[in-house]
């Protein structure tokens, strides 16, 4: 046996003794839905199931509880300066996967990389000027403004080790819309209770804890395999035939019946998650159209004529089942400022689109592309073939394109598209997220990050800034619905529902309810 | 002459096709004394391979005998299973083809396919088999057989192919050989080397040989009793000088002289107008009738039985008397 | 028709890539080596040769199918290698051996006796065409009604007519006959030799013909070429090559013709077998075969000498042999 | 008039119709196939619903069930799918989509695959060689791959707006280009052999250029396996067209064609919405299982051994 074998086998024996030594009966999770990651690089896509697993193996300086309480992660308290200053006094003892040492440096190292503007999460440290070191285990962040949601921003503050970072080249962001490929888009190397032993894109994903984690399992999960399903009904045949213990996107019309099965529980939740339809307000001519000369989704009239001729009860009913709520808002319930009194739906009203479309200079209509995405949203492909149909019967021509998401998001990305298919969540509950990733006007960082229809309204910008800033909670919540009424009544976006999003797993498993959608394996059992 | 080594009783073989039942071989019947070399000669399509095939049982689907009998030494085998008949083929029928490309394996050594032969037919052991077969090279003209019986087909000439290929023909002593063209795929001068051989071996072993071949030169010289074919039926059978010089059936006659022959100043070649007809238009009565120079209005009508003319029988009516 | 020192070499040597990898040189074959000799207006030169002597290889670098890679050939006092002279090429058809191989399996008759006049455009008008075709398929022995047949459903004696009408369709002075009968069987040999005699006294034809048979030779050329091994060893009028031929090697081929007059009689074969033409022998290509070989044969190739006229040969031991009578051979 | 019906008699005893009569299995596919056919040929006549027309659909008619079990409705024969899209009208539409992309791609294989093979058999040499290795360089590919490099490329040269309607040619192009190498390397081999026949010589004598020897000789006499060959490739073309459909490269799913109607009907194969994949499943089935008994008869009647 050479030393480096010697080495290993040790290894090896002291990693199963921490194993065993942590959970009880240590258990495998096994994990199916429809989509895939789209890189390890924690800070390059702002993707909610690439964020999922990455809270699996990175950590930010804060965390969720159990409960959805923010607690201490790698930072273990914190002060406020000023209103504007923040000192965090960070954990110390804790160790990246790869052995080296957790500090002040990678904390300063991370932000900046978050920055860089190929990623597209700088919602992330939105609002945060600068980060100070003052020393190995403090850090300051130094803000433009107050923010109240700054400990909610950064549960998603995922930290990366600077030295790894620098030994590995990948002290940038993946590019990931120009395809690019980085040493830190196929490793990882976190903090977090599980490590990404491996990610075979579109077959499976294997995680396996961290035995030299700072803190301790809840439930009893050591193993976790998860396998992107795409055929929705492959995914509930292996639930059926116990291949695997947990689906997160059932296809709705399978529900029902997973109900009467036996050994399955149904997790009914609503997802923080409104789907909705964007479009183009900023070209001066509409792609995939044929209208020449002019951006007819620049007329609120035709933007309203589009959101009035969809069938929201419709597509709640045949498409999704009953398992959606429609939506008339840019934030799901569950969300700090969503107002049931302003999600006024408007019901479905052809007539009156095709009045709005006469006003506006289309009494035929016209033709444009809608972009869709058919393995990421519940029923998306199907949703958007109703929508065809919907808008057909207003005297649009809608030339659909379906596409996996990979592909469909690097074209949005890149602004090649005339109207898509969308969904957002707000991973801080805060409907600023949402207002500020999807409706302020693009600049630089988290502003309009995923802006992509490109609307600009200075009122709206005005309103969304002053919230972000904005400490006084019964000011900031009329902010907050004022700047969601203005978007509604502006149909810069046309919300079609919130998604509701059941889990099904065997009677076995014990999971937390997520309303991000993100599952997270430390708190579950398998018995 | 005692009693015939192979004979052949009115065998019919026949291919059922799209276009009807097609008759290859007609009501023939012959036989071959121990011994004797009998040549069949024919145009292409007059049925003498098929007859061969038909004696080896190995007659290509969808073709089958029909009716007749073959008796070998007194013994019927036409009816035989097949595991019957493929021991009498190769120790009791030895086979020469007319290409000796495919009638070796390319993969063995000639040695290998000569001992295995030798060894299955003979249960002499392989030692023995080894002997034999250097022996039986030897005897077929190759030089150095020790050192040629590990070289493969390929690195054998046609006419050494040739030779190999019948020292396996050879190799269970069988009493007859069937030879289906054994020189056409050969040069010249070569041809007259194994038709020589033949003949030697033939002679020395007592072994009989149903030689078929459409080229009279080497029938002229190898057969003892000529059998011509038309049309897949018998049109005279005799010994060769007579079938040769004094042929009786007309065709028979047409055919001798139209064969090219070295020292004849004549200018023209005596020719049978027309061709043999195709097996699905064999005209009533006499297959020949229509090409034939001195038909009767008989023939036209009833097909003649071969009919005894001198020493020869021959098909035809110009000799019913 | 002259055909001047002409020599064809085969490339036989294997793939680029593998004589690259495996560092081999090229290797070529000799198949045609130094032949010369002319043909008359109206005369039939036959050649004659066991397979693989290149009597094919000549055929074929005369109607242009391969390119002469020496020498030149010169037709009507042009040489064919003059890109000017391509018109010419009209004026030699050629015959093939393999009936069933000759004609395209999937062309009517008439299309197939057709091809050269439309691909000469000698005639354009197609009642005209027609009234030609169904003329040369009767001057064949055809009826015009077999022109709307495939060539399958025709025997070898006729497809070999069908061949001849394509090749006579072009009004050809000069024929290429590569074993027209050797197919064949004897009986129809015998139909075709007659009509290809009568064809070339009727429109006064000039006969390349390459032949095995020795005995059909015979009864159809005027003048005999006998060839071995790339080389033309004899050459003379036919009467006089039968009657006494020269070389030892046309003395073996014509002792192993079988004889039919004189039944039983064993032939004698001719001893050895062909070289391998990728190892010549040296010298003479015949020695390791020739009972007269010495020294100087084995060492020394032997010219083609004209000794009477319109007879040459190539053989060194002749002088020596002079006063022996070719039976006591 | 006697002269079509001397032509009539003439084809009916040819040997290929010839060998069509008396092969029950060959009747039962040449019937479905034309069954299949014609209902995709002749879908905008006698179709009972549009189903490519969206503004004609209800997503409220969505799942019905077929016409004869207890929550069906007459008016949709088979049910609808999760559209509301008439089953049976969607399967011609979608079959017409298929059968259109199928034999226009393999027709494109086989003019582009028989046209280089054709060449590389007959002039031979470099020619030849870099020919077959770039065959052999594009074996080493997925079909799949290639299809999607194709429609990249397409993506950037043309113009954006013009894409939609010429997907359904690019992916023809796509699946076309994806299949020449078996034809080519089918027809190389027939050629070299052909190239050595007689008759081949025989025009060259006569004085016919190479590309009138290549066309007028040699090709009719190689087409045979190549015909055999189509026929089985168009059942491949068909399930290609589904599979880059879904990703995205093919048709858009308001036309689906078979394969993508069969993709959707799977997701709810479990719910009891059975309708949506099986029908057209036995279509595809019909379709594809009879077109292979047609290649393989063809391939036994075009074979002179088998007659």
């Amino acid at each position: 046996m050479t030393f480096p074998q010697r080495f290993f086998v040790a290894l090896a024996a002291i990693s199963a003794f921490f194993i065993a030594a942590v959970p009880a009966h240590a258990a495998t999770l096994r994990w199916a839905a429809q989509n895939d990651i789209l890189t390890l690089d924690p800070h390059s896509q702002n993707h909610s199931t690439t964020h999922t697993f990455m809270r699996h193996t990175y950590e930010g300086l804060v965390r969720y509880s159990r409960e959805g309480q923010i607690e201490p992660c790698l930072s273990t308290n914190w002060e406020q300066i000023s209103a504007i200053h923040w000192r965090f006094h960070l954990r110390k003892g804790v160790k990246f996967q790869d052995g080296t040492p957790f500090n002040a440096d990678d904390v300063v190292f991370s932000f900046n990389r978050i920055l860089q503007p190929q990623g597209t999460n700088q919602i992330i440290v939105s609002g945060v000027k600068e980060m100070k070191k003052i020393d190995d285990y403090t850090v300051d962040a130094v803000l433009a403004n107050p923010n109240p949601v700054l400990l909610r921003q950064f549960v998603d503050f995922f930290i990366m080790s600077k030295t790894w970072s620098v030994q590995h080249k990948s002290e940038n962001v993946q590019d990931y819309k120009a395809k690019e490929e980085t040493f830190a888009s196929r490793n990882s190397n976190g903090t977090g209770p599980y490590i990404i032993k491996l990610w075979e894109p579109d077959k499976r994903i294997v995680l396996a804890a961290n035995p030299a984690w700072w803190d301790k399992l809840e439930g009893n999960v050591t193993d976790v395999i998860y396998t992107p399903i795409k055929s929705a009904a492959t995914r509930v045949s292996a639930l059926l035939a116990g291949d695997v213990d947990l689906v997160t996107d059932p296809p709705p019309q399978d529900v029902e019946r997973l109900r009467g099965e036996p050994k399955l529980k149904v997790f009914d939740g609503l997802e923080a998650r409104v789907i909705f339809i964007g479009m183009d307000q900023h070209s001066p001519e509409l792609l995939y159209s044929n209208v020449k000369g002019r951006n007819p989704f620049k007329d609120v009239r035709v933007r309203e004529a589009l959101s009035l001729a969809v069938d929201r009860e419709a597509i709640k009913r045949v498409t999704m089942r009953g398992l959606s709520q429609p939506a008339a808002l840019m934030v799901a319930p569950g969300a700090h400022g969503y107002s049931s009194e302003i999600d006024k739906v408007v019901p479905v009203n052809v007539d009156g689109a095709k009045k709005l479309l006469a006003e506006a200079g289309f009494p035929n209509g016209f033709e444009f592309g809608l972009d869709c995405p058919n393995n990421r949203y519940v029923n998306d492909e199907q949703i958007c073939q109703a929508l065809v149909g919907m808008w057909a019967r207003v005297g649009l021509t809608v030339k659909l394109h379906a596409q996996p998401f990979a592909s469909f998001a690097a074209k949005l990305q890149n602004f090649d598209h005339s109207a898509y298919l969308f969904g957002w969540a707000v991973t801080t509950f805060d409907a600023n997220h949402a207002l500020q990733s999807l409706l302020r006007s693009k600049t630089t960082g988290a502003d309009g990050s995923f802006n992509l229809g490109r609307v600009s309204d200075a009122k709206l910008d005005a309103l969304i800034d002053a919230a972000k800033t904005e400490m006084d909670s019964k000011k900031r919540d009329v902010l907050l619905r004022d700047a969601l009424s203005l978007a509604r009544d502006n149909y810069y976006y046309v919300p079609l529902h919130y998604q509701t999003r059941p889990w099904v797993m065997k009677k076995n498993v014990s999971m937390v309810y997520d309303a991000l959608d993100s599952p997270k394996a430390r708190f579950a059992r398998v018995d | 002459m005692g009693k015939p080594l192979l004979e052949v009783r009115n065998l019919r073989v026949e291919f059922p096709t799209r276009h009807g039942t097609l008759c290859a071989v007609d009501d023939l019947s012959f036989h071959i004394a121990p011994g004797e070399t009998l040549g069949v000669v024919g145009e292409s399509g007059a049925g003498k391979s098929l007859t061969g095939m038909a004696i080896i049982g190995l007659l290509d689907p969808p073709g089958r005998v029909a009716a007749g009998e073959i008796w070998l030494e007194g013994e019927r085998i036409d009816n035989l299973p097949r595991e019957a008949m493929r021991r009498i083929r190769g120790k009791r029928i030895g086979t020469i083809f007319q290409d000796p490309l495919t009638s070796l394996n390319p993969l063995f050594t000639i040695g290998e396919q000569l001992i295995e032969t030798i060894d299955t037919h003979l249960q002499s052991g392989r030692r023995t088999a080894r002997q034999l077969a250097i022996e039986l090279l030897a005897e077929v003209g190759i030089p150095a057989p020790e050192l040629r019986l590990d070289q493969y087909p390929h690195h054998f000439s046609g006419g050494m192919r040739q030779r190999v290929v019948i020292a396996l023909a050879l190799a269970g002593k069988p009493r007859l050989i069937i030879a289906d063209e054994p020189t056409t795929a050969l040069d010249v001068s070569i041809q007259a080397q194994i038709i020589t051989l033949l003949k030697k071996l033939a002679a020395e072993h007592g072994v009989a040989v149903l030689l078929i071949t459409h080229d009279m030169g080497v029938i002229a010289e190898t057969a003892d009793r000529v059998a011509v074919m038309y049309a897949g039926r018998l049109a005279e059978i005799g010994p060769l000088r007579e079938v040769i010089h004094t042929a009786h059936h007309p065709y028979t006659r047409g055919l001798m002289s139209s064969i090219p022959k070295l020292g004849e100043g004549r200018d023209k070649l005596a020719q049978i107008d027309g061709a043999m007809p195709r097996l699905n238009a064999i005209p009533p009565g006499c297959a020949f009738n229509p090409r034939c120079p001195e038909r009767l209005e008989r023939c036209t009508r009833e097909r003649p039985a071969p009919l005894p003319v001198r020493s020869n029988f021959a098909a035809c009516w110009l000799y019913d008397r | 028709m002259r055909v001047e020192k002409i020599g064809r070499d085969f490339d036989v040597s294997r793939p680029w890539l593998n004589r690259v990898l495996e560092r081999e040189p090229r290797r070529s074959l000799c198949a045609v080596n130094e032949v010369s000799f002319s043909i008359r207006k109206g005369e039939t030169l036959a050649l004659v040769g066991e397979s693989g002597c290149g009597k094919s290889t000549v055929a074929r670098m005369i109607v242009g199918l391969h390119t002469p890679s020496r020498g030149r050939i010169v037709f009507d006092g042009a040489d064919l290698a003059d890109p000017q002279s391509a018109p010419l090429r009209r004026r030699m058809q050629m015959i093939f051996q393999d009936p069933y191989a000759s004609l395209n399996p999937r062309w009517r008759v008439r299309a197939i006796v057709a091809e050269p006049i439309v691909a000469h455009g000698l005639v354009r008008d197609q009642a005209r065409l027609a009234a030609r075709v169904s003329e040369l398929l009767a001057q064949v022995g055809l009826v015009a009604e077999d022109g709307d047949k495939f060539p399958h459903e025709f025997s070898g004696g006729q497809r070999q007519r069908i061949s001849i009408a394509r090749a006579l369709s072009a009004n050809p002075e000069f024929l290429v006959c590569d074993e027209p009968t050797s197919a064949l069987d004897v009986s129809v040999q015998a139909q075709i030799l007659n009509l290809m005699k009568d064809l070339q006294t009727r429109l006064g034809l000039t006969y390349l013909f390459i032949s095995h048979n020795l005995a059909v030779v015979a009864h159809i050329a005027t003048r005999v070429g006998v060839m071995y091994l790339g080389s033309l060893v004899e050459i003379a009028d036919a009467k006089q090559l039968f009657e006494r031929p020269r070389h030892p090697y046309t003395r073996m081929l014509i002792d192993a013709i079988p004889d039919l007059q004189m039944t039983g009689k064993a032939r004698t074969p001719v001893a050895g077998e062909v070289p391998n033409p990728l190892a010549p022998p040296s010298g003479c290509a015949f020695h390791p075969r020739c009972p007269h070989a010495d020294g100087r044969c084995r060492s020394e190739r032997p010219e083609l000498i004209t000794q009477e006229p319109g007879s040459a040969v190539a053989c060194q031991a002749i002088g020596r042999r002079v006063g022996l009578d070719h039976s006591s051979l | 008039m006697s002269q079509v019906e001397s032509w009539l008699r003439q084809s009916w005893n040819h040997d290929v119709v010839w060998s069509l009569r008396h092969s029950p299995t060959a009747i039962i596919a040449v019937f479905s196939t034309l069954i299949c056919v014609g209902g995709a040929l002749f879908a905008p006549w006698i179709a009972p619903h549009n189903p490519f027309d969206s503004a004609s659909l209800s997503l409220s008619d969505g799942f019905t069930p077929p016409s004869w079990t207890q929550a069906g409705n007459t008016t949709y024969l088979l049910g609808t799918d999760d559209q509301g899209r008439d089953i049976l009208s969607t399967i011609m539409y979608g079959a017409r989509i298929s059968l259109a992309v199928g034999v226009a791609a393999v027709l494109f294989s086989l003019v582009l695959g028989v046209g280089l093979g054709l060449v590389a058999g007959y002039v031979g040499g470099r020619l030849d060689a870099f020919i077959m290795r770039v065959a052999d360089i594009q074996l080493s590919f997925p079909a799949i791959l290639i299809a999607l490099l194709i429609d990249g490329v397409a993506r950037v040269v043309l113009p954006r707006e013009a894409h939609d309607d010429i997907a359904i040619y690019v992916l023809t192009v796509a699946i076309g280009v994806s299949g020449w190498v078996q034809y080519a390397r089918t027809v190389r081999g027939a050629t070299l052999v052909e190239r050595h026949k007689e008759y081949v010589q025989a025009a060259r004598v006569i004085g016919r250029s190479s590309a009138a020897i290549m066309l007028r000789h040699v090709l009719p006499n190689v087409m045979g396996p190549v015909l055999v060959l189509a026929t089985i490739h168009i059942a491949t073309a068909i399930i290609a067209e589904a599979t880059l459909s879904y990703l995205g490269v093919g048709v858009p799913p308001t036309r689906p064609s078979l394969g993508t109607l069969i993709r959707v009907g799977n997701d709810f194969l479990l719910s009891g919405e059975w309708w949506i994949a099986v029908f057209p499943g036995i279509a595809l089935v019909v379709l594809i299982l009879s077109v292979n008994l047609l290649g393989d008869w063809l391939r036994d009647a075009l074979n002179p051994k088998l007659r």
